[in-house]
Protein backbone atom coordinates (compact mmCIF):
# COMPACT_ATOMS: atom_id res chain seq x y z
CA UNK A 1 0.00 0.00 0.00
CA UNK A 2 2.87 2.50 -0.31
CA UNK A 3 1.06 4.10 -3.50
CA UNK A 4 -2.45 5.52 -2.90
CA UNK A 5 -5.13 7.41 -4.68
CA UNK A 6 -7.74 8.75 -2.08
CA UNK A 7 -10.06 10.90 -2.08
CA UNK A 8 -9.93 12.37 1.26
CA UNK A 9 -7.16 14.69 3.18
CA UNK A 10 -3.89 13.41 3.08
CA UNK A 11 -1.75 13.27 6.36
CA UNK A 12 1.73 13.61 5.76
CA UNK A 13 3.04 11.44 8.69
CA UNK A 14 1.03 8.62 7.29
CA UNK A 15 2.88 8.62 4.32
CA UNK A 16 6.02 9.12 5.72
CA UNK A 17 5.72 6.25 7.76
CA UNK A 18 5.65 3.86 5.12
CA UNK A 19 9.75 4.57 4.21
CA UNK A 20 10.81 4.73 7.72
CA UNK A 21 13.58 2.15 7.45
CA UNK A 22 16.50 1.61 10.14
CA UNK A 23 19.19 1.09 8.16
CA UNK A 24 18.19 5.33 6.36
CA UNK A 25 18.83 8.49 7.53
CA UNK A 26 16.97 10.52 5.27
CA UNK A 27 13.48 11.01 4.28
CA UNK A 28 12.45 13.48 1.69
CA UNK A 29 8.81 14.49 1.21
CA UNK A 30 7.54 16.64 -1.45
CA UNK A 31 4.21 17.70 -0.92
CA UNK A 32 2.63 19.71 -3.96
CA UNK A 33 -0.57 22.31 -2.50
CA UNK A 34 -2.97 24.14 -4.65
CA UNK A 35 -1.54 27.16 -5.55
CA UNK A 36 -3.86 30.50 -5.50
CA UNK A 37 -2.34 31.91 -8.61
CA UNK A 38 -1.10 30.76 -11.42
CA UNK A 39 0.68 32.88 -14.30
CA UNK A 40 -1.22 35.65 -12.45
CA UNK A 41 -4.67 34.18 -13.00
CA UNK A 42 -6.43 33.33 -9.50
CA UNK A 43 -7.66 30.01 -8.82
CA UNK A 44 -11.43 29.15 -6.96
CA UNK A 45 -10.65 25.10 -6.49
CA UNK A 46 -9.55 22.57 -8.54
CA UNK A 47 -10.90 18.80 -9.26
CA UNK A 48 -8.52 16.59 -9.78
CA UNK A 49 -9.56 13.56 -11.44
CA UNK A 50 -7.37 10.14 -12.24
CA UNK A 51 -7.72 6.46 -14.18
CA UNK A 52 -7.30 5.05 -10.52
CA UNK A 53 -6.50 1.47 -11.41
CA UNK A 54 -3.62 2.75 -14.43
CA UNK A 55 -2.78 5.38 -11.86
CA UNK A 56 -1.85 3.44 -9.19
CA UNK A 57 0.38 0.94 -11.49
CA UNK A 58 2.46 3.79 -12.83
CA UNK A 59 2.88 5.36 -9.17
CA UNK A 60 4.22 1.77 -8.44
CA UNK A 61 6.13 2.08 -11.76
CA UNK A 62 7.81 5.25 -10.60
CA UNK A 63 8.65 3.49 -7.31
CA UNK A 64 10.31 0.66 -9.57
CA UNK A 65 12.49 2.82 -11.24
CA UNK A 66 13.80 4.33 -8.47
CA UNK A 67 14.76 1.52 -6.40
CA UNK A 68 16.80 0.57 -9.97
CA UNK A 69 18.33 3.66 -10.16
CA UNK A 70 18.74 4.31 -6.15
CA UNK A 71 19.22 1.38 -4.07
CA UNK A 72 17.98 0.85 -0.80
CA UNK A 73 15.42 3.43 -1.38
CA UNK A 74 11.97 3.21 -0.63
CA UNK A 75 9.34 5.76 -2.29
CA UNK A 76 5.69 6.16 -0.92
CA UNK A 77 3.17 8.06 -3.48
CA UNK A 78 0.16 9.32 -2.06
CA UNK A 79 -2.70 11.92 -4.45
CA UNK A 80 -5.69 13.27 -3.54
CA UNK A 81 -8.35 13.26 -6.17
CA UNK A 82 -11.70 15.33 -6.40
CA UNK A 83 -12.08 18.98 -5.46
CA UNK A 84 -9.34 20.74 -3.89
CA UNK A 85 -9.39 23.98 -2.48
CA UNK A 86 -6.07 26.86 -1.62
CA UNK A 87 -3.51 25.15 0.17
CA UNK A 88 -5.01 21.81 0.02
CA UNK A 89 -2.66 18.81 -0.45
CA UNK A 90 -2.81 17.21 -3.70
CA UNK A 91 0.35 15.06 -3.15
CA UNK A 92 3.01 13.62 -1.00
CA UNK A 93 5.79 11.90 -2.30
CA UNK A 94 8.00 10.29 0.56
CA UNK A 95 11.74 8.38 -0.61
CA UNK A 96 14.10 7.14 2.17
CA UNK A 97 17.56 6.51 2.06
CA UNK A 98 20.78 5.69 3.35
CA UNK A 99 22.45 9.08 2.19
CA UNK A 100 20.27 12.28 1.72
CA UNK A 101 21.90 13.55 -1.70
CA UNK A 102 20.05 10.57 -2.78
CA UNK A 103 17.05 11.64 -1.35
CA UNK A 104 16.61 14.82 -2.91
CA UNK A 105 17.46 13.46 -6.61
CA UNK A 106 15.12 10.26 -5.99
CA UNK A 107 12.46 12.65 -5.07
CA UNK A 108 12.56 15.09 -7.40
CA UNK A 109 12.53 12.35 -9.98
CA UNK A 110 9.29 10.76 -8.56
CA UNK A 111 7.48 14.22 -9.10
CA UNK A 112 9.12 14.96 -12.47
CA UNK A 113 7.68 11.16 -13.64
CA UNK A 114 4.05 11.71 -12.17
CA UNK A 115 3.86 14.68 -14.46
CA UNK A 116 4.31 12.49 -17.28
CA UNK A 117 3.29 9.16 -16.69
CA UNK A 118 0.27 8.88 -14.09
CA UNK A 119 -3.05 9.33 -15.53
CA UNK A 120 -4.26 12.21 -13.58
CA UNK A 121 -5.86 15.62 -14.30
CA UNK A 122 -6.73 19.05 -13.16
CA UNK A 123 -9.02 21.13 -13.79
CA UNK A 124 -8.79 24.64 -12.63
CA UNK A 125 -11.73 26.66 -11.86
CA UNK A 126 -11.71 30.77 -11.95
CA UNK A 127 -14.40 33.09 -11.82
CA UNK A 128 -14.33 33.11 -15.45
CA UNK A 129 -14.35 30.13 -16.50
CA UNK A 130 -12.54 26.24 -15.74
CA UNK A 131 -10.05 24.46 -17.65
CA UNK A 132 -8.67 20.77 -18.00
CA UNK A 133 -5.08 21.37 -17.34
CA UNK A 134 -2.30 20.13 -19.87
CA UNK A 135 0.66 19.16 -19.89
CA UNK A 136 2.11 21.62 -17.40
CA UNK A 137 5.87 20.85 -19.22
CA UNK A 138 5.05 22.15 -22.47
CA UNK A 139 3.03 20.95 -25.46
CA UNK A 140 4.50 18.27 -27.44
CA UNK A 141 4.18 15.21 -29.16
CA UNK A 142 5.59 11.65 -27.53
CA UNK A 143 6.46 10.24 -31.06
CA UNK A 144 6.20 6.66 -30.42
CA UNK A 145 3.26 7.55 -28.39
CA UNK A 146 4.86 6.58 -25.17
CA UNK A 147 6.62 9.00 -22.92
CA UNK A 148 10.10 7.96 -22.27
CA UNK A 149 12.70 8.43 -19.36
CA UNK A 150 14.73 11.14 -21.75
CA UNK A 151 11.30 13.27 -22.00
CA UNK A 152 12.66 13.97 -18.25
CA UNK A 153 13.69 17.60 -17.94
CA UNK A 154 13.21 20.15 -15.43
CA UNK B 1 -16.26 -4.42 -29.17
CA UNK B 2 -13.86 -2.90 -27.25
CA UNK B 3 -14.85 -0.17 -24.70
CA UNK B 4 -13.48 3.23 -24.26
CA UNK B 5 -12.80 4.74 -21.38
CA UNK B 6 -13.40 8.54 -21.33
CA UNK B 7 -11.65 11.23 -18.71
CA UNK B 8 -11.08 14.85 -18.25
CA UNK B 9 -11.93 16.73 -21.35
CA UNK B 10 -12.85 14.00 -23.32
CA UNK B 11 -15.44 12.79 -21.11
CA UNK B 12 -16.86 16.45 -20.42
CA UNK B 13 -17.24 16.60 -24.20
CA UNK B 14 -18.97 13.56 -24.74
CA UNK B 15 -21.06 13.72 -21.52
CA UNK B 16 -19.93 9.92 -20.35
CA UNK B 17 -17.11 7.73 -18.59
CA UNK B 18 -17.23 5.07 -21.40
CA UNK B 19 -18.30 4.06 -25.45
CA UNK B 20 -18.56 0.94 -27.22
CA UNK B 21 -16.72 0.38 -30.48
CA UNK B 22 -16.53 -2.20 -32.91
CA UNK B 23 -13.06 -2.47 -33.95
CA UNK B 24 -11.33 -5.11 -33.05
CA UNK B 25 -8.40 -5.90 -35.68
CA UNK B 26 -7.71 -2.66 -36.15
CA UNK B 27 -5.17 0.14 -35.20
CA UNK B 28 -4.71 2.36 -32.38
CA UNK B 29 -4.06 5.44 -35.36
CA UNK B 30 -7.37 3.57 -37.24
CA UNK B 31 -9.39 4.16 -34.07
CA UNK B 32 -8.03 7.85 -33.70
CA UNK B 33 -9.22 8.78 -37.29
CA UNK B 34 -12.87 7.64 -36.66
CA UNK B 35 -12.92 9.27 -33.33
CA UNK B 36 -11.92 12.56 -35.42
CA UNK B 37 -14.48 12.12 -37.94
CA UNK B 38 -17.31 11.08 -36.19
CA UNK B 39 -17.00 12.71 -32.54
CA UNK B 40 -14.93 15.69 -33.79
CA UNK B 41 -12.28 14.91 -31.35
CA UNK B 42 -9.55 17.51 -31.23
CA UNK B 43 -5.76 17.85 -30.05
CA UNK B 44 -5.71 13.94 -30.14
CA UNK B 45 -1.87 14.68 -31.59
CA UNK B 46 -0.88 15.23 -28.04
CA UNK B 47 -2.67 12.15 -26.24
CA UNK B 48 -1.99 8.97 -25.15
CA UNK B 49 -3.66 5.77 -25.84
CA UNK B 50 -3.39 2.96 -23.08
CA UNK B 51 -4.79 -0.57 -23.73
CA UNK B 52 -5.28 -2.16 -20.90
CA UNK B 53 -3.56 0.25 -18.85
CA UNK B 54 -0.56 0.33 -20.56
CA UNK B 55 0.73 2.99 -23.28
CA UNK B 56 0.22 2.08 -26.56
CA UNK B 57 1.75 3.02 -29.80
CA UNK B 58 -0.27 4.22 -32.98
CA UNK B 59 0.88 1.08 -34.29
CA UNK B 60 -0.67 -1.44 -31.91
CA UNK B 61 -3.97 -3.51 -32.89
CA UNK B 62 -6.62 -3.53 -30.95
CA UNK B 63 -8.15 -6.84 -29.85
CA UNK B 64 -11.62 -8.08 -28.85
CA UNK B 65 -11.67 -7.55 -25.06
CA UNK B 66 -9.40 -4.94 -25.13
CA UNK B 67 -9.84 -1.61 -22.48
CA UNK B 68 -8.69 1.13 -23.97
CA UNK B 69 -8.37 4.64 -22.43
CA UNK B 70 -7.83 8.09 -24.07
CA UNK B 71 -5.10 9.69 -21.69
CA UNK B 72 -4.70 13.43 -22.91
CA UNK B 73 -1.90 15.38 -20.77
CA UNK B 74 -1.50 14.36 -17.77
CA UNK B 75 -1.88 17.41 -15.21
CA UNK B 76 -0.90 15.83 -11.78
CA UNK B 77 1.20 16.41 -9.01
CA UNK C 1 8.42 30.61 15.97
CA UNK C 2 9.42 29.32 12.28
CA UNK C 3 12.92 27.59 14.30
CA UNK C 4 12.80 25.29 17.05
CA UNK C 5 14.80 23.31 19.53
CA UNK C 6 12.80 20.95 20.96
CA UNK C 7 13.43 18.12 23.67
CA UNK C 8 9.43 16.54 22.72
CA UNK C 9 9.26 14.39 19.55
CA UNK C 10 8.72 16.67 15.94
CA UNK C 11 5.71 15.89 14.13
CA UNK C 12 5.90 16.66 10.77
CA UNK C 13 2.87 18.47 10.21
CA UNK C 14 3.38 21.20 12.76
CA UNK C 15 6.14 21.83 10.52
CA UNK C 16 5.04 22.00 7.17
CA UNK C 17 2.00 24.30 8.83
CA UNK C 18 4.29 27.24 9.17
CA UNK C 19 5.51 27.30 5.68
CA UNK C 20 1.91 26.83 3.62
CA UNK C 21 1.42 29.81 1.35
CA UNK C 22 -1.33 30.34 -0.86
CA UNK C 23 1.25 31.56 -3.42
CA UNK C 24 3.72 28.03 -3.18
CA UNK C 25 2.53 25.07 -4.62
CA UNK C 26 5.60 23.23 -3.30
CA UNK C 27 6.96 22.48 -0.41
CA UNK C 28 9.79 20.17 0.24
CA UNK C 29 11.01 18.49 3.55
CA UNK C 30 14.14 16.76 5.17
CA UNK C 31 13.75 14.56 7.64
CA UNK C 32 16.86 13.12 9.57
CA UNK C 33 16.12 9.79 11.20
CA UNK C 34 18.40 8.18 13.56
CA UNK C 35 19.96 5.49 11.27
CA UNK C 36 21.10 2.02 13.01
CA UNK C 37 24.08 1.49 11.46
CA UNK C 38 26.66 4.27 10.21
CA UNK C 39 30.28 2.47 8.76
CA UNK C 40 28.75 -1.07 9.84
CA UNK C 41 28.62 -0.03 13.45
CA UNK C 42 25.29 -0.47 15.25
CA UNK C 43 24.04 2.30 17.31
CA UNK C 44 21.95 1.94 20.49
CA UNK C 45 20.72 5.14 20.54
CA UNK C 46 21.86 9.02 19.67
CA UNK C 47 22.17 11.85 22.94
CA UNK C 48 22.02 15.34 20.46
CA UNK C 49 22.81 18.19 22.91
CA UNK C 50 22.71 21.76 21.24
CA UNK C 51 23.67 25.40 22.29
CA UNK C 52 20.13 26.81 22.43
CA UNK C 53 20.17 30.28 22.43
CA UNK C 54 22.86 30.37 19.78
CA UNK C 55 21.14 27.36 17.49
CA UNK C 56 18.34 29.41 17.08
CA UNK C 57 20.20 32.62 15.94
CA UNK C 58 21.83 29.90 13.21
CA UNK C 59 19.12 28.07 12.00
CA UNK C 60 17.36 31.98 11.83
CA UNK C 61 20.14 32.96 9.67
CA UNK C 62 19.92 29.76 7.80
CA UNK C 63 16.38 30.72 6.94
CA UNK C 64 17.62 34.12 5.90
CA UNK C 65 20.08 33.23 3.67
CA UNK C 66 18.08 30.84 1.71
CA UNK C 67 15.16 33.87 1.26
CA UNK C 68 18.06 35.89 -0.24
CA UNK C 69 19.00 33.20 -2.79
CA UNK C 70 15.42 31.72 -3.39
CA UNK C 71 12.99 34.85 -3.18
CA UNK C 72 9.23 34.15 -1.79
CA UNK C 73 10.71 31.60 0.09
CA UNK C 74 9.50 29.89 3.23
CA UNK C 75 11.82 27.78 5.85
CA UNK C 76 10.97 26.20 9.09
CA UNK C 77 13.33 24.09 11.07
CA UNK C 78 12.82 22.07 14.21
CA UNK C 79 15.23 20.00 15.75
CA UNK C 80 15.19 17.60 18.46
CA UNK C 81 17.96 17.14 21.61
CA UNK C 82 17.97 14.55 24.34
CA UNK C 83 17.87 10.73 24.28
CA UNK C 84 16.77 9.73 20.46
CA UNK C 85 15.91 6.11 19.32
CA UNK C 86 16.50 4.08 16.28
CA UNK C 87 14.08 5.56 13.49
CA UNK C 88 13.48 8.74 15.67
CA UNK C 89 12.92 12.13 13.97
CA UNK C 90 16.50 14.54 14.55
CA UNK C 91 15.39 16.96 12.34
CA UNK C 92 12.59 18.42 9.91
CA UNK C 93 13.60 21.10 7.29
CA UNK C 94 10.19 22.09 5.80
CA UNK C 95 10.97 24.41 2.77
CA UNK C 96 8.24 26.39 0.37
CA UNK C 97 8.61 27.88 -2.89
CA UNK C 98 6.59 28.78 -5.92
CA UNK C 99 8.49 26.29 -7.96
CA UNK C 100 9.62 22.87 -6.77
CA UNK C 101 13.28 22.75 -8.52
CA UNK C 102 14.02 25.43 -6.07
CA UNK C 103 12.47 23.86 -3.44
CA UNK C 104 14.63 20.64 -3.23
CA UNK C 105 17.81 23.22 -3.79
CA UNK C 106 16.77 25.38 -1.35
CA UNK C 107 15.97 22.63 1.50
CA UNK C 108 19.29 20.97 0.84
CA UNK C 109 20.67 24.28 1.24
CA UNK C 110 19.74 23.89 4.64
CA UNK C 111 20.59 20.60 5.54
CA UNK C 112 24.06 21.44 4.24
CA UNK C 113 24.01 25.00 6.48
CA UNK C 114 22.85 22.94 9.69
CA UNK C 115 25.87 20.63 9.45
CA UNK C 116 28.26 23.31 8.97
CA UNK C 117 27.19 26.22 11.55
CA UNK C 118 24.14 25.08 13.55
CA UNK C 119 26.04 24.16 17.38
CA UNK C 120 24.32 20.92 17.80
CA UNK C 121 26.08 17.77 18.70
CA UNK C 122 25.36 14.23 18.97
CA UNK C 123 27.03 11.50 21.17
CA UNK C 124 26.89 7.55 19.34
CA UNK C 125 25.89 5.11 21.95
CA UNK C 126 26.94 1.58 21.06
CA UNK C 127 27.20 -1.68 22.62
CA UNK C 128 30.86 -1.21 23.69
CA UNK C 129 31.24 2.26 23.95
CA UNK C 130 30.16 5.86 22.72
CA UNK C 131 31.74 8.87 21.03
CA UNK C 132 30.72 12.37 20.33
CA UNK C 133 30.13 12.75 16.62
CA UNK C 134 32.69 14.87 14.52
CA UNK C 135 32.18 16.89 11.57
CA UNK C 136 30.80 14.49 9.25
CA UNK C 137 31.66 16.69 6.32
CA UNK C 138 35.25 15.66 7.10
CA UNK C 139 37.85 16.76 9.20
CA UNK C 140 38.99 20.18 8.56
CA UNK C 141 39.99 23.23 10.02
CA UNK C 142 38.55 26.62 9.36
CA UNK C 143 41.46 28.72 8.88
CA UNK C 144 39.90 31.86 9.77
CA UNK C 145 37.95 30.21 12.54
CA UNK C 146 34.88 30.88 10.32
CA UNK C 147 32.61 27.93 8.25
CA UNK C 148 31.87 29.59 4.76
CA UNK C 149 29.29 29.54 2.24
CA UNK C 150 32.26 28.79 0.49
CA UNK C 151 32.54 25.14 2.57
CA UNK C 152 29.23 24.09 1.31
CA UNK C 153 29.57 20.67 -0.14
CA UNK C 154 28.01 17.32 -0.45
CA UNK D 1 36.12 38.11 34.42
CA UNK D 2 34.50 36.01 31.20
CA UNK D 3 32.16 33.25 31.05
CA UNK D 4 33.54 30.07 29.20
CA UNK D 5 30.64 27.51 27.88
CA UNK D 6 31.63 23.93 27.37
CA UNK D 7 29.56 21.52 25.12
CA UNK D 8 29.91 18.12 23.90
CA UNK D 9 33.09 16.60 24.44
CA UNK D 10 34.41 19.20 26.57
CA UNK D 11 31.45 19.45 28.82
CA UNK D 12 32.02 15.21 29.32
CA UNK D 13 36.17 16.13 29.94
CA UNK D 14 35.85 18.73 32.62
CA UNK D 15 32.59 17.97 33.89
CA UNK D 16 30.62 21.09 33.83
CA UNK D 17 29.59 23.43 31.28
CA UNK D 18 30.68 26.56 32.17
CA UNK D 19 34.18 28.33 33.40
CA UNK D 20 35.28 31.42 34.92
CA UNK D 21 38.29 33.05 33.38
CA UNK D 22 40.20 36.81 33.85
CA UNK D 23 41.08 36.96 30.48
CA UNK D 24 39.73 40.40 29.00
CA UNK D 25 41.79 41.98 27.08
CA UNK D 26 43.72 38.50 25.25
CA UNK D 27 42.85 37.13 21.96
CA UNK D 28 40.72 34.06 21.15
CA UNK D 29 44.30 32.67 20.13
CA UNK D 30 45.93 33.21 23.51
CA UNK D 31 42.61 31.53 25.18
CA UNK D 32 42.78 28.38 23.51
CA UNK D 33 46.47 28.54 24.05
CA UNK D 34 45.76 28.84 27.63
CA UNK D 35 43.52 26.02 27.86
CA UNK D 36 45.59 23.93 25.92
CA UNK D 37 48.34 24.20 29.03
CA UNK D 38 45.55 24.57 31.75
CA UNK D 39 43.30 21.56 31.02
CA UNK D 40 44.72 19.55 28.36
CA UNK D 41 42.55 20.23 25.90
CA UNK D 42 43.42 18.88 22.94
CA UNK D 43 41.83 18.55 19.15
CA UNK D 44 41.69 22.92 19.66
CA UNK D 45 42.36 22.92 15.73
CA UNK D 46 39.27 21.99 14.56
CA UNK D 47 37.12 24.12 17.31
CA UNK D 48 35.15 27.20 16.39
CA UNK D 49 34.83 29.79 19.06
CA UNK D 50 31.70 31.73 19.71
CA UNK D 51 31.62 35.40 21.51
CA UNK D 52 28.24 36.47 22.35
CA UNK D 53 26.72 33.76 20.12
CA UNK D 54 28.85 34.78 16.98
CA UNK D 55 31.50 32.85 15.32
CA UNK D 56 34.76 35.04 15.73
CA UNK D 57 38.14 34.64 14.84
CA UNK D 58 41.07 33.58 16.75
CA UNK D 59 42.37 37.32 16.52
CA UNK D 60 39.35 38.92 18.29
CA UNK D 61 40.03 39.95 21.39
CA UNK D 62 37.84 39.27 24.46
CA UNK D 63 35.93 42.14 26.96
CA UNK D 64 34.71 41.87 29.76
CA UNK D 65 31.09 40.41 30.32
CA UNK D 66 31.50 38.49 26.72
CA UNK D 67 29.88 34.84 27.02
CA UNK D 68 32.35 32.74 25.11
CA UNK D 69 31.44 28.97 23.51
CA UNK D 70 33.89 26.47 22.30
CA UNK D 71 31.71 24.84 19.41
CA UNK D 72 33.55 21.71 18.42
CA UNK D 73 32.64 20.23 14.97
CA UNK D 74 29.05 20.13 14.92
CA UNK D 75 26.61 16.93 13.79
CA UNK D 76 23.26 17.88 14.24
CA UNK D 77 20.51 17.07 11.16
Amino acid sequence: MNYQITKDPIKIENVVQKVVQREAGAITTFIGTVRELTHGRRTLYLEYEAYESMALKKLEQIGKEIAEKWPDTKTAITHRIGRLEITDIAVVIAVSTPHRAESYEANRYAIERIKEIVPIWKKEHWEDGEEWVGNQLGTREYTDGKPGEEDLHD
Amino acid sequence: MIKLLLFAQFRDQIGKQEMQFPIEGKTVKELKEILKESYSFDELDSVMVAINEEFVTDQEIIREGDIIALIPPVSGG
